[in-house]
């Protein structure tokens, strides 16, 4: 087998006596855009500090092309960081920011000059070269960020919520954009983000972490469409749950009737479980091997699409079924409505309860 | 709370308040202007007070003390109050006590601090003169310094010393190049504060002075010269002192803002 | 940043500056106890100092003194000084020059506030005395009470002087249930910095006492003994002023974290 | 006619000589939920703070129930106002908080303390009733801060981004609630929010605010659905614009074919204009009048659906189309491919360029 361009081996941290990080052991490639997708306190920004040498590892190793770094300092790394805040220095024009990192290296000034405007060029801040960070944008000064550490042309580039800073249209609009900019430059990105959404939309793996642990780890199509747990499903997208009861591999919904599901979980065994199914994989009528009847109990209206809120006997809380704008008005849902709702097996997962 | 009424009341209390100080001050100012020198009558502007302090040997002396005096305590204690300042910083976890150890002697009464240091140079046999005034005033003034540069570093960005490091520099390049270069404005904010507490400060000057005249400095010869009464000099001299304060801390604010002790 | 050596370098001036610090201090507390009163050995502890101190009657009325005046200057100048801050904040357009006038007490020398208010008082014809010292100390303190007020007003949320309105309450209502409680940790720690102040001010006191001895404090007490020499009650004096400083001014950080002036 | 509930009548501000709102009149109804929509700086802000008093008006008038509360201060009105930093008592527990208003008209003590109670129970914070609000949670507050307003039993309660610092699935959860909440009570709600899915989901109509004035104000089905102009196109929701050619009621997309509309804005003449159609009505194939082709540039994968960005001749820049996860399913779209979509008339707008 050849050898892992990034190879994270069962890396452990633990502040005093608090395990922070619990022997990740990972593989990442040349090229790809990783994601590190967790609530705060996953251990996601631990795991990311230690990869930049900013924290000392208490366990395991890491490579890169089969050599150490685990005992280098920050400064002798192949890696480069793009903080949160950006961490520009205030003091410095754009020009010099992103400069700095080259002068470290002692590159003749000509050399320096040269790499700068070109990836200046690149982030189209040309015109803004001059500028100290408190006279740029917000989304200006991200740019200037990446291209600080993308000019150093780094192994891995790690990005720590490189988007958590920006506004909402913003945001979407730099997700293609930073996508475009790794393909560019060939670069391993790894990013750390709570954001789901934006993980989905721009990696090309995710590793969900939980608790210092890895939790599953996949391209995003695999994290969203085939969870493996139950707090993964629920951590991504909407999921409905729906208590079941499980005996040799049949399931039984509240009001007894069958649910039958393609994606069993390994650890359900016989007793209480759950089924889950996604708010769009719901439609109205008969079609799938599942059914569920309730009223609708509210209707979100989003413009794009409805979520109603249906109660119903099979769980305590509403289920929420997704419907389209053109669905919606063929049917006109109100508010009181009867409805009746069927989904398939292959929708359907079986967690344990 | 924007009612006219409670508004005219707190200008009432202003205006009579501060009434107090500036009358007093401007008086002082103004006299200090006066030909004829006399609080009874206006004859006329002259600075021929000021003339009188240049040929004044004794203030002229006093003067030079002062700025040696003031000089050299600036410089050692933002040196040493800098220093200070990012190492506990840096330190934070140590804690509180070190802060306390710190900033004590900003809590501790001049005239307290003023003994303490007189017994000491007495029981280690040191002759005083200006060197002790120099030590004692590095003393006074550090944790003054201390204070300003660490009020600009609660909101100093740490993460870009981190970048600093992870765009490959040393730590004493990270040093030159990035905290100092950041920290710079409230580092003469604190040196010109240090050097207008030395100019100003009576107590402990006079105590670690030692016996003569040769290491008296400008308030301590305000004080010795108004045993006769209030003079034009004084009034010319006060007017000196005050003035060298306010643009030195008028500077520092400016260069400080929010940073300077009580504001 | 975080290099052993950096740091044991830091360390050891930390060590040297602060020993010229605290040796003095602690000796000087430390003698304050010894039984023979002398700085070459240790015969044992003693209270006796502060006995003496109890029976010294001209002590006791310089005790008397100095709590009457910071007794009277503190709760005019935390009045005043906390109608200012909150008229300041309300009137915030009217911005920079109202602010000048209002910190300027803190730039100016005290030796130049002490000459233009004697002058002043003379000018007048005040008879001076105990109520020209607690004028003074008023002017003096105003604007450091004004500054720990404003301090705590920065971080002051206006919405819920809106909401409290929005709620049916007029405007004294307001004052009184909303803005003053949230107001109160800063208005004490204010008075706090106040009666410290005034307790170890001395040379405002001096001159502003007039002639005679009727109207002396503990930091002038404590100047006339120092003539002969530091004396063991003089170390026991000096121990009490610093403790009430000290208890005071802990006191008054706890309630206002971070409005303490320079801190 | 009656007369209308709440009448805004010509209102303007001016701060100095900035106009900040520009001749608003507006009839709101009892008991609707009315959202104020716009970016920073529209003017939305001021205009709730002169309905709540702190803020006269320079002009026009404001009516409730046909009399003229303008004049009034804050403390006389009928109406309250959540603050959006909730602006609770710090030193007061929540019960002092909620009860601080009804102490202020005076009641009986027994009737102050029954009424806090009963609130309470409402937002479900009866075991808090002792805490001071550092000890609350964002959620939390926020729900005291609303029990503060609503205790008063106001005729009208303004609320400012109500929601605007609670995290994003707290948000979409308070959504729901807060709309339970205003029909249980009764009350006339008014809204201001720069969020426009919020304004969606909760309002029954929504008021698009542009520099003082109002843009468009209707339920939000018409909002998204029949936008007046291109902005109110573009502010809510994706759009994607299209430029063409009208001519006497006919418009010629850039490679020449013809593009038929149902929406034609009036301001529309004879020359340059733009067409525009949402992301979700656009289908793959053939089906609808209108048809364009082109490359798959980018997918954005959001997991619920993917977004395709397509290269088109029709326009500079990419034509965003909606997939939902089952269209994809069959469809298997990638980068790099070509394809060619169809939508219908009656879901295209013509906006002046």
């Amino acid at each position: 087998m050849t050898q892992a361009f990034l190879s994270i081996q069962n890396v452990e941290k633990y502040f005093a006596t608090v395990r922070a990080v619990a022997g990740v052991s990972l593989d990442i490639r040349e090229n790809e855009f990783f994601a590190l997708l967790g609530a705060s306190g996953s251990g996601k920004t631990t795991l990311l500090r230690m990869l930049a040498g900013f924290e000392d590892i208490s366990g395991g190793d890491i490579l890169i092309e089969g050599t150490s770094i685990a005992k280098l300092p920050p400064n002798q790394r192949p890696v480069n960081l793009m903080f949160q805040s950006y961490a520009l220095f205030p003091h410095m024009t754009v020009a010099q920011n992103i400069a700095y990192g080259l002068e470290m290296e002692k590159l003749p000034k000509n050399e320096v000059t040269a790499r700068v405007a070109d990836i200046l060029k690149v982030i189209q801040l040309g015109h803004l070269a001059g500028r100290k960070p408190d006279q740029l944008s917000g989304g200006q000064r991200q740019r200037v960020a990446l291209a600080r550490a993308l000019v150093k042309r780094p192994k891995v580039l790690l990005l720590d919520e490189p988007l958590g800073a920006l506004d909402k249209k913003l945001r979407s609009e730099m997700q293609l954009e930073l996508k475009r900019l790794q393909h560019q430059f060939g670069i391993t990105f790894i990013m750390v983000t709570h954001d789901q959404e934006e993980a989905l939309v721009m990696a090309d793996r995710i590793a969900i972490m939980k608790d210092g642990a890895l939790l599953q780890v996949g391209p995003p199509k695999e994290i969203y469409e085939l969870p493996r747990s139950r707090f993964a499903a629920d951590f991504i997208g909407v999921m409905n749950f729906l208590p079941v009861t499980a005996n040799s591999g049949a399931f039984q919904a509240r009001d007894g009737s069958p649910i039958t599901a393609t994606h069993v979980n390994d650890a359900v065994g016989t007793g209480a479980a759950v089924a889950a199914v996604r708010p769009e994989r719901l439609s109205i009528g008969e079609g799938g091997e599942n059914r569920l009847s309730g009223t609708v109990s509210a209707i979100a209206y989003h413009g794009l699409d409805l979520l109603l809120h249906i109660t119903t006997e099979l769980s305590d809380t509403p289920v929420i079924a997704r419907m389209t704008a053109d669905v919606a008005d063929r049917h006109r849902p109100e508010t009181g409505q009867p409805i009746a709702l069927s989904w398939s097996a292959r929708d359907t997962h079986i967690f344990p309860a | 709370m924007t009612e006219p009424r409670t508004y005219r009341l707190m200008l009432l209390i202003l205006g009579v308040v501060f009434a107090f100080l500036y009358i007093p001050i401007s008086v002082l100012v103004g006299l200090s202007f006066n030909e004829g020198g006399l609080p009874t009558a206006w004859t006329g502007f002259s600075v021929k007070w000021y003339g009188a302090l240049a040929g004044n040997s004794d203030i002229l002396k006093a003067a030079g003390n002062t700025l040696i005096v003031a000089l050299f305590s600036t410089v050692l204690s933002t040196l040493l109050g800098t220093l200070l300042a990012v190492g506990v910083e840096i330190r934070r976890r140590n804690g509180k006590w070190l802060e306390t150890i710190i900033f004590a002697p900003m809590i501790i009464p001049d005239i307290v601090l003023a003994i303490a240091l007189l017994s000491m140079f007495s029981l280690l046999g040191v002759k005083m003169g200006l060197h002790t005034i120099v030590v004692s005033h590095v003393v006074f003034n550090l944790a003054f310094v201390c204070a300003v540069v660490r009020a600009r570093l609660k909101s100093f960005d740490w993460s870009i010393v981190e970048a600093s490091a992870d765009l490959g520099a040393s730590t004493m390049t990270t040093l030159y190049r990035i905290v100092i270069p950041v920290l710079m404005p409230a580092i003469i904010a604190g040196a010109l504060l240090a050097f207008t507490l030395s100019v100003d400060e009576f107590i402990i000057a006079f105590f670690t002075a030692g016996a003569g005249r040769s290491s008296i400095t400008l308030p301590m010869q305000i004080f010795a010269m108004i045993r006769f009464g209030v003079t034009p000099e004084i009034n010319a001299l006060a007017t000196i002192v005050m003035s060298v304060s306010v643009v030195a801390l008028a500077l520092s604010q400016r260069l400080n803002k929010g940073g300077l002790p009580g504001q």
